[in-house]
């Protein structure tokens, strides 16, 4: 392996790590805030893409990328929200809240991915890269798209964290996660605060849906996948660190980029799914997880 | 005579099938500080859990000053100056000191004066204010019990209800406690308390109740002697 | 013994003879083809209830000990040349293997770890299979699987005929070693556990082996019943990975209602019949069908068990075949 | 005679804080040994760490009958005769009252033929003081004094020879804190050596022989009743210093 091959590996695994990171932050945000895990996650990816094609592409309604990129948004934001209030809220005070949430959001995923299908049929889509033309980097050649993913994935990371570090309704969705009793007592409104950070998720998903949406083709199915990989990040991360899923991310593009160049695209997921195995059979509760 | 601040009539309530309380009734007149104790798991908790609206009454009805809250949402009542700082003493353990103080002022009531509370509370207690940095889990116990209360304060309370404030703590750190609810009661806030600690209860309170098996077991006048025995008795006496 | 003959099991029997009489009396092979589909995904959705329900274990990758018989038994007919009336019963085996192998992580996991490993599994495996194109045929799937035969006479024949006896004869086989699994002290334990762990196991339980029993014993005839799907179908294909399959399953077990056999039995018939009914709608389909889990979960979470335990009870109050209806709370 | 149970140095932190500090106690064959202290104070704990459920002691012995059981599977300890009880009535809600103390007969006592648990377990429940009219019911429906009383039962049935009760009289009125007493009695004569936790003294200064006062999750005082109401640190611990008779 020459110095450009290593190269253009690394870069691969950054550009996947970065999507892993945008995708796998709202999940974590989501089981940390309302404890449950949302399988229609990758469909929310999905769904974005599709709408900043429909606003944006020529194909579509032409309205150019910066329009499509904020109807999916906001778009992206009301359907996190009416999730919430449909998938999750009703069975929140129920024991087997876990256990029902999988089963709504698996639905719901199943449920917005027919949906996509009837609105959208079978036929594959793309979105134009954001930024036409290739960069040299380093010793290979990228896509400057490429560049702006692995530029603005952690930007839009390190966003996320200020607002909710310094922001007031920041805190206090960290606040609510942390101790649901005492956020009641300060006078939080709970049911609109986890509201806010499902919508907020899903935004982030279909904003990684929008970055994915010009290098792959947009399918109803363009979000299983990336969801699979974000749920196995969750899981080598721990669930509830968002410093913790971010690394994870990184760390697992990068495995599968050099899996793909050595071993190969077959055997790549059942490497990842072993080395998942490995760590959780070492600690229970992920990489950086906690008890 | 003027209305009483707070007016719990007859309330029953529990969790799940098993009722904790049998109709309860007590008055906070505004110029009184009530005090609570009794055995643990006697409804303690559980009355002001019911007042600050975590709690649904199954019957009864508790006013403040002379609205009906026992329907009210905790954000309300909270709106209407209520502020409990619940037992157990951690608030939100991965933030700031800081961080769980201004969130104390989160209600809309508080927002305002927010700065002021805050160098009022950091007042209070200076050794928050060396700590405001640092992650609320990594405080001592008595720390942590003066943030929560601190919390409370960022809240303006017009009443403010101390769940066990003394929980675990050594008998210095009570003494300093113990100076600044004086300070606070002091400050015009009514105040309920709830302890084990009844030189605690003693020394900050006008009007004592002893919660036993849900309902309430005594009623003392804490500047009036009374008898000690009989207490040592429930509390330690043969079956 | 004279306990057979009372209350659900006359039911039961009663329901089963017709089943039995069904093709004698039904000509259409159509309507034979849509309860052999039934037979297997009643196997499916109950044996599932055993983890998920009774046990508590949230695992989701039930879809993939199916999946393992169908495409086991498919590799043991077609590329190797062993008769499927061998690959189906080898293919429970296969299936319990694969349960095996996702156990070995999710013992020491709790709650959503065990939703998420066993998911992931589940994915892995479909990536799996598509990858090993030589071995499985990857996206296209491996067609032209042998049929069941005796000497020159192929099951398919006449309407099916045979099939439908096998399938009818694999569930009933099922539903009696379901039914008695839940019953014996094992099934007794490990409702135990998901009720509360710690005094399960300061009991005496070991959460360890009885999850590892679990998963083991809810896979045999899952993948039974894959093999005998891949069989009848004649091909094993990775569709069944989809989202539409394990929705389909998902929603028999909740119409049919949690920690019951019968239930998701019946949740199969009723969710079969009406996916049919609706086959011309295509992904309006399953929009239909996940809209309708969650409605099941917001509005009648019992599922259609909880609807028959209210029949037995309001029947037996209303004093009308109280003896022919008495009701057994565990079931 | 050595004393059947002995913990020798445990201790148990959750993060900074020392739930469980350095406490030691050893307990006589037939004997009623109860462990008193204030909310919080680190009893429940104790009892976690000594059965190892859900989680064992960080450091220290524990030594039933002369072997160290510290690092035993927790679903073993059981089967050694150590049962214990758990601070809420728990109880395995979905199944029959019945079934509940089956489960204790065939697991944590090993008995393989289900006739033998069933007459067992239903001596048991009688033993205890529930009637055959509950045995049927699924147990989430019986009543907190029932409940707590099953709990036993499912702990007896196992046939410990040293039991460990937490907080058994919670939540109780005075009669059945009452019966309760007559139970644990009853037990003791049978030949069961107990441990017994309650946040409320009166029971346990009833019962017990010896108690151990915790408070801050290490030792406060040992000794009979007598001794313990007499010395002043229990009742600060309890009252504040000055309900101390001055």
């Amino acid at each position: 392996m020459d110095i450009g091959t290593a190269q253009s590996v690394l870069l691969s695994g950054i550009v996947l790590g970065s999507l892993y990171a945008l995708m796998a932050t709202g999940l974590s945000l989501i089981w940390t805030t309302l404890g449950i895990f949302n399988f229609a996650h990758g469909v929310f990816m999905t769904i974005g893409a599709f709408i900043a094609w429909q606003i944006g592409a020529d194909l579509g309604w032409g309205m150019g990328p910066a329009a499509g990129i904020a109807v999916a948004m906001a778009a992206l934001i009301g359907l996190g929200c009416l999730s919430e209030f449909i998938l999750v809220r009703p069975f929140l005070r129920r024991p087997d809240v876990v256990l029902v949430a999988v089963i709504t959001t698996l639905s719901a995923a199943i449920f917005l991915e027919n949906s996509a299908l009837l609105v959208w049929g079978g036929r594959y889509k793309q979105l134009p890269p954001l930024i036409e033309g290739k960069v040299g980097m380093l010793s290979t050649a990228i896509s400057t798209h490429e560049v702006l993913i692995i530029a603005v994935a952690p930007l839009t990371l390190f966003a996320l964290w200020a607002f909710l570090k310094f922001a007031r309704t920041g805190s206090a969705i960290r606040a609510v996660a942390q101790n649901r009793e005492s956020a009641l007592l300060m006078g939080m409104n709970v049911p609109v605060l986890y509201s806010l950070a499902f919508g907020l998720s899903a935004a982030l998903a279909g904003f990684a849906g929008i970055l994915l949406g010009s290098i792959r083709f947009i399918t109803p199915g363009l979000g299983n996948e990336p969801l699979v990989k974000a749920l196995i990040v969750a899981i080598f991360g721990g669930l509830g660190s968002l410093g913790g899923t971010i690394g994870a991310a990184y760390v697992i593009g990068l495995m599968e980029a050099i899996s793909m160049f050595f071993i190969g695209l077959y055997w790549t997921p059942a490497v990842l799914f072993g080395v998942m195995i490995s760590v959780l059979l070492v600690r229970p509760t992920g990489l950086f997880g906690k008890r | 005579m003027a209305e009483p601040i707070l007016d719990v009539r007859e309330v029953s309530v529990g969790y799940g099938k098993t009722q904790v309380l049998w109709d309860i009734s007590l008055t906070v007149p505004e110029d009184q500080r009530i005090g609570l104790f009794g055995p643990n798991g006697h409804g303690k908790t559980t009355l002001l859990r019911t007042i600050s609206g975590l709690l649904r009454p199954w019957s009864g009805e508790v006013h403040l000053r002379g609205e009906r809250i026992d329907k009210a949402l905790p954000r309300a009542i909270v709106d209407r100056g209520i502020v409990q700082v619940p037992q157990g003493n951690v608030l939100f353990p991965e933030l700031t000191v800081a961080e769980n103080l201004r969130l104390g002022a989160y209600c809309r009531r508080a927002r305002p004066r927010l700065a002021d509370n805050l160098a009022r509370v950091y007042d209070l207690f200076p050794r928050l204010k060396e700590r405001r940095r640092q992650q609320a889990k990594t405080l001592s116990g008595g720390e942590r019990q003066m943030l929560a209360i601190g919390a409370g304060l960022m809240g303006e309370p017009t009443m403010l209800m101390l769940d066990e404030p003394t929980l675990g703590l050594a008998p210095k750190l009570k003494d300093e406690l113990l100076e600044a609810i004086g300070d606070i009661a002091g400050s015009g806030v009514p105040l309920m308390l709830v302890e084990q600690d009844l030189e605690f209860l003693l020394a900050l309170t006008d009007r004592l109740y002893m919660i036993n098996h849900g309902v309430v077991a005594l009623d003392l006048d804490a500047s009036e002697s009374f008898d000690h025995d009989q207490i040592i008795q429930m509390y330690f006496g043969k079956e | 013994m004279r306990d057979l003959l009372t209350g659900p099991n006359l039911a039961r029997l009663i329901c089963l003879l017709i089943l039995i009489l069904l093709p004698l009396v039904v000509p259409s092979p159509y309507i034979r083809h849509l309860l052999i589909i039934t037979f297997i995904y009643a196997m499916v959705a109950s044996n599932w209830d055993l983890s998920l329900g009774y046990a508590g274990v949230f695992n989701f990758g039930h879809i993939a000990f199916f999946a393992a018989g169908c495409y086991g038994s498919a590799i043991l007919s077609k590329t190797i040349g062993i008769t499927p009336w061998l690959t189906i019963p080898l293919a429970g085996i296969i299936g319990v293997i694969a349960a095996l192998i996702v156990c070995l992580p999710v013992l020491r996991l709790k709650g959503i770890y065990v939703v998420l490993v066993t998911f992931a599994f589940s994915q892995l495996c479909f990536q799996l299979v598509l990858s090993q194109e030589e071995i499985t045929g990857g996206s296209m799937g491996m067609p032209l699987l042998p049929p069941l035969k005796i000497g020159d006479y192929n099951f398919a024949r006449d309407g099916k005929f045979g099939y439908y006896y096998v399938g009818l004869f694999l569930l009933v086989l099922s539903t009696i070693y379901l039914h008695r699994l839940v019953r014996s002290r094992f099934g007794t334990s490990i409702v135990a556990l998901r009720d509360n762990e710690d005094y399960a196991i300061s009991r005496g339980i070991s959460l360890a082996r009885q999850r590892m029993l679990t998963l083991g014993l809810s896979a045999f005839f899952t993948g039974v019943a894959g093999g005998f799907y891949s069989t009848y179908v004649r091909v094993a294909s990775p569709e069944i990975f989809g989202f539409g399959f394990l929705s389909l399953a998902l929603s028999m077990l909740l119409l049919g209602g949690l920690n019951s056999i019968y239930g998701p039995i019946l949740g199969a018939f009723v969710i079969t019949l009406l996916s049919e009914a609706m086959v011309d709608l295509g992904p309006m389909r399953f929009l239909i069908i996940s809209a309708l889990i969650i409605l099941m979960l917001l509005f009648y979470p019992g599922g259609l068990n909880n609807a028959l335990q209210q029949a037995y009870k309001w029947s037996s109050r209303s004093g009308a075949a109280a003896r022919l209806f008495r009701t057994n709370a565990r079931n | 005679m050595d004393p059947i149970l002995v913990v020798d140095r445990v201790s148990k932190s959750f993060g900074s804080l020392r739930a469980v500090d350095d406490v030691s106690l050893s307990v006589e064959e037939g004997e009623i040994f109860g462990i008193a202290g204030p909310n919080g104070s680190g009893k429940s704990t104790l009892f976690n760490i000594i059965t190892s459920i859900p989680f064992p002691a960080d450091s220290g012995r524990v030594v039933f009958e002369g072997r160290e059981i510290q690092r035993m599977r927790p679903n073993r300890v059981c089967r050694f005769g150590l049962a214990r009880t758990f601070q809420k009535e728990t109880s395995f809600d979905t199944l029959s009252t019945l079934d509940n103390v089956i489960l204790g007969s065939t697991y944590g006592r090993g008995t393989d033929d289900s006739a033998e648990s069933r007459k067992q377990a239903g001596e048991t429940l009688e033993f205890v003081g529930i009637g055959t009219d509950q045995f049927e019911r699924p147990a989430a429906e019986l009543s907190v004094f029932d409940k707590k009383r099953l709990m036993i039962a499912s702990a007896i049935v196992t046939e410990p020879r040293v039991l460990l009760l937490d907080e058994p009289a919670s939540g109780l009125t005075k009669p059945e804190i009452d019966e309760t007493i007559d139970l644990i009695r009853r037990l003791n004569q049978s030949g069961v050596t107990l441990l017994v936790i309650e946040h409320v003294l009166p029971l346990l200064l009833t019962v017990s022989a010896r108690l151990l006062v915790l408070n801050h999750g290490s030792e406060l005082v040992t000794g009979t009743p007598d001794d313990v109401i007499r010395d002043p640190h229990v009742v600060e611990a309890y009252l504040g210093s000055r309900a101390r008779h001055d």
